[in-house]
């Protein structure tokens, strides 16, 4: 399975309703060890919307410090934005993946966000 | 003596941005049909790429990341081939014009047919890329063409009427028997000219090259802050002695030969000896500009490595891109394409496809992952906010304008 | 000199992909054009492999472009009909601005395009192998 | 697999709009319309004196920078062939335009003279700088500017 099987597919709930499109996957780093690189990068759900071009430009994020203009633009994308965890997905087809949970019981993509800055 | 010099990055992308051959005649152009009416277009590009270039600058001194690099990972690997796509096409018109441009500098200096001195242009042009080192380059290049202040001093010389230039400049209108589409064309070409994509590719390009970290912060800015406002001051004089001398006798400019003219009437020899390496100067940077770019843009997007810091060896495939699209140029030009309404027409297009460019700038240039806390003040943010309206009304006008008339004619 | 402690999140279109990957000499060495995932017995999938070039970037675009640019890795590709490049998320050493590996870039299965270039073209001009002076 | 995704679309958009482009600057290339109206002739007719008018004042400003030795033979020499090149191909275009009718002959009659005149003296300038004779060039001056004077008489004689 690659990373671009996954973006911009639709997700579909176990009744068929639509819960949007793929915008990101999240990782976390705690799979298993993997060379020099240490503990894998294990995926940990999808990043589910409405919209994606502040996603993609990550605007959407909340540590962006601006422009207020686009963050206000792009503030109702984020807010229709919702986690689907990984083990929580049924089925991986083509440009359709369903998942085995109702649109209302996903939760805040960004809720657990820690925004870590780097060095 | 060493600072001085550190800020010839700017001033050379500034000249060899604003100055390249269509600019000068469309400066020309301008000042002898519209006289100083059309100033505003000028200083509103200059502010524009003060910001822009001062945030790619940043980006890349921080990221050590240029401007397409960005493109890509903001955009998408789509968007961001056809803006690739785009790019690459205005860039190879316009080294085509280029190539051509210097060409005919030379024969101002010689009297022998500019299509003669294509061979030899394309050959310099490639041997600075491959045998010069970007510092040299950006030093040689950069103050030669600082011998185009002359044209500041021509002004001087020509003791204009300063209330009446200083008016038409400050009441702006479009001037009698010229329509209202082709003066906003017009307009549009001088902002264009001043915001061409090209000058942030390389400007971003150069500071990685140079290997400005955090500490060079300061040389960014000066580099801005000191060479686009030059460039600009340049464009304004000569539009300014275009103005004094040919709006009074109904010259209307179609040559580069008439864009040296004023010089001549206010400086004489030494000003046309001057104004001739200038056009040189100026030309040949737009040359090595949009050359490199070719280059780094295609570089960028793939990831391949680029930059002339290492052996040719190294970085094969940009030197590869370099070279080809050099050749392609070379032989466009010498099909006798008349390189001023080239890069009249590129300049035009440019604009159409600025907000492309410019604005995975803006957006990177907030994101405190690449900045850490160099990230955008309020007040540049309000700018470049403002500014990517302006662009997006521009690119939007652009089209429908220059049809509507016919390329400004 | 853990710079990754376990548990540090990462989305992956935002922060890895189209990320330009530097080799261990800091050279740059193509963009993240793709990740694989593998899928062990138990537990989720994790990200194992990094997918480089053209034969990456091409079937992720689609289109007629796309197919052109993976043709175009076909062509330079001993293999008649080669996958894309692959580099071993084990060979990653950070994932910062760049994605930086611990390996050479000729070591890497996505040099061939790079490898054409100078061996047919710039090894054949003078002065391909000085630095600029 | 090998439907054509959004990118796709994106190129042939890109494509389309690069071949609108080509044509785009073929248009830009202005032909020379035929003049069905006396208006329309005389409006071209100005046209031409305007463009003589320019590129005689070009040769002026040469002739006088030659007689101050302010300038260099091989510049003046290409500003003033160009500004005769411009000239001529006015004069060219001009009269390949079929005059309607007898009003637009007399136009025509008045015009061609001032127009042969101007690239007359230009020419004469055009070959004493490629000699790089100064004083030669410095002659043409007074020529030009009589040129000159004509040729935005009737400019002015025809809004």
């Amino acid at each position: 399975m690659r990373l671009s099987d996954l973006l911009e597919a639709e997700v579909v709930d176990r009744n068929g309703d639509r819960i949007g499109h793929v915008h990101d996957v999240r990782l976390v780093q705690d799979g298993p060890p993997l060379g020099t690189w240490g503990a894998a990068l294990r995926l940990e759900g999808l990043v589910v919307g409405r919209g994606s071009i502040g996603t993609r430009l990550g605007i959407t994020r909340p540590q962006m410090k601006g422009p207020w203009i686009l963050k206000l633009l792009f503030a109702r994308q984020r807010s229709s934005r919702v986690l689907v965890p990984w083990d929580r997905v049924r089925d991986v087809g083509q440009d359709r993946i369903t998942a085995d949970c109702v649109a209302a019981e996903g939760h805040d993509a960004f809720a657990t966000d820690d925004p870590t800055p780097r060095p | 003596m060493k600072k001085l010099l550190g800020v010839t990055l700017g001033i050379l992308t500034a000249v060899g941005g604003f100055l390249d051959i269509g600019d000068i005649v469309t400066a020309s152009v301008t000042g002898a049909r519209f006289r100083m009416s059309l100033a505003w277009a000028v200083l509103l590009g200059v502010i524009g790429i003060v910001i822009f270039a001062e945030m790619a600058g940043r980006v890349a001194t921080v990221s050590h990341r240029p401007v397409f690099d960005l493109v890509r990972e903001r955009v998408g690997a789509r968007l961001g081939l056809a803006n690739l796509l785009a790019s690459y096409f205005i860039n190879f018109l316009t080294l085509a014009a280029e190539v051509a441009g210097v060409s005919l500098a030379l024969q101002l200096a010689s009297d022998v047919n500019y299509l003669l001195w294509i061979p030899l242009v394309t050959f310099l042009v490639w041997i600075v890329i491959w045998r010069v080192k970007f510092e040299t380059m950006e030093q040689v290049f950069g103050l030669a063409g600082l011998a185009l202040i002359v044209m500041a001093v021509a002004l001087w010389q020509l003791h204009p009427d300063w209330s009446s230039l200083w008016h038409s400049a400050s009441h702006p209108e479009v001037t009698s028997g010229e329509g209202a589409p082709t003066y906003f064309y017009f307009g549009i070409a001088l902002f264009g000219a001043t915001m061409t994509p090209y000058e942030v590719f390389f400007f971003s390009s150069g500071a990685v090259e140079e290997h400005w970290q955090r500490s060079d912060l300061i040389l960014n800015r000066a580099n801005v802050y000191l060479g686009f406002p030059l460039g600009g001051a340049l464009t304004l004089s000569l539009m300014a002695i275009s103005a004094v001398v040919f709006a009074p006798m109904n010259i209307t400019v179609e040559h580069l030969s008439q864009a040296a003219l004023p010089t001549v009437v206010a400086v004489g020899k030494i000003g046309l000896a001057l104004i001739l390496i200038g056009f040189f100067a100026a030309t040949f940077s737009a040359a090595l500009e949009t050359a490199l770019s070719s280059g780094y843009t295609i570089s960028q997007y793939f990831g391949w490595q680029w930059g002339k810091l290492v052996r040719p060896k190294e970085a094969a495939r940009f030197h590869v891109v370099v070279l080809v699209s050099l050749i392609g140029a070379a032989l466009l030009a010498l099909t006798a394409i008349d390189p001023v309404k080239l890069t009249e027409y590129t300049v035009v297009l440019a604009a159409a496809a600025l907000p492309l460019t410019y604005f995975p700038i803006l957006v990177v240039a907030n994101d405190p992952d690449f900045m850490g806390d160099k990230v955008n003040s309020r007040l540049s943010n309000a700018l470049a906010t403002g500014y990517m309206g302006i662009l997006v009304v521009v690119s939007v006008a652009t089209i429908p304008l220059m049809i509507a008339t016919k390329g400004g004619a | 000199m853990n710079e990754h402690p376990a548990g540090r999140r990462l989305y992956a279109a935002l922060q890895l992909l189209d990320r330009q990957i530097l080799d261990a000499d800091a050279m740059m060495a193509g963009k993240v054009d793709d990740l694989e995932f593998e899928q062990p017995s138990d537990g989720d999938p994790y990200v194992s492999t990094i997918l480089s070039g053209l034969g990456a970037l091409g079937p992720r675009l689609g289109g007629r472009l796309g197919r052109w640019l993976t043709a175009v890795h076909r062509r330079l590709h001993p293999d008649p009909e080669p996958g894309p490049a692959r580099i071993s998320f084990g060979v990653v050493k950070r994932v910062n601005n760049h994605v930086e590996l611990t390996l050479r870039r000729d070591e890497l299965e996505n040099n061939e395009l790079e490898a054409w270039a100078r061996e047919h073209v710039i090894a054949h001009v003078p002065g391909a192998g000085h630095a600029p002076e | 697999m090998t439907e054509p995704g959004p990118p796709a679309v994106a190129v042939r958009r890109l494509v389309v709009a690069a071949t609108a482009l080509g044509v785009l600057l073929a248009a830009c290339v202005q032909p020379v319309g035929p003049a069905r109206t006396f208006d329309s002739y005389e409006h071209k007719a100005k046209d031409t004196a305007e463009t003589a008018l320019s590129a005689v004042q070009t040769g002026r400003l040469g002739a006088q920078a030659a007689k101050r030795d302010d300038t260099f033979a091989p510049y003046l020499a290409v500003l003033v062939s160009e500004a005769e090149d411009e000239a001529s191909s006015a004069q060219t275009t001009f009269d390949s335009v079929q005059p309607p009718n007898d009003k637009s002959d007399n136009l025509r009659d008045n015009l061609d003279p001032l127009l042969t005149r101007a690239v007359d003296a230009l020419s004469q300038a055009r070959i004493a700088a490629r000699r790089a004779d100064f004083d030669e060039v410095a002659k043409q001056e007074p020529k030009l500017a009589k040129s000159a004077r004509e040729l935005d008489r009737f400019v002015e004689a025809h809004p």
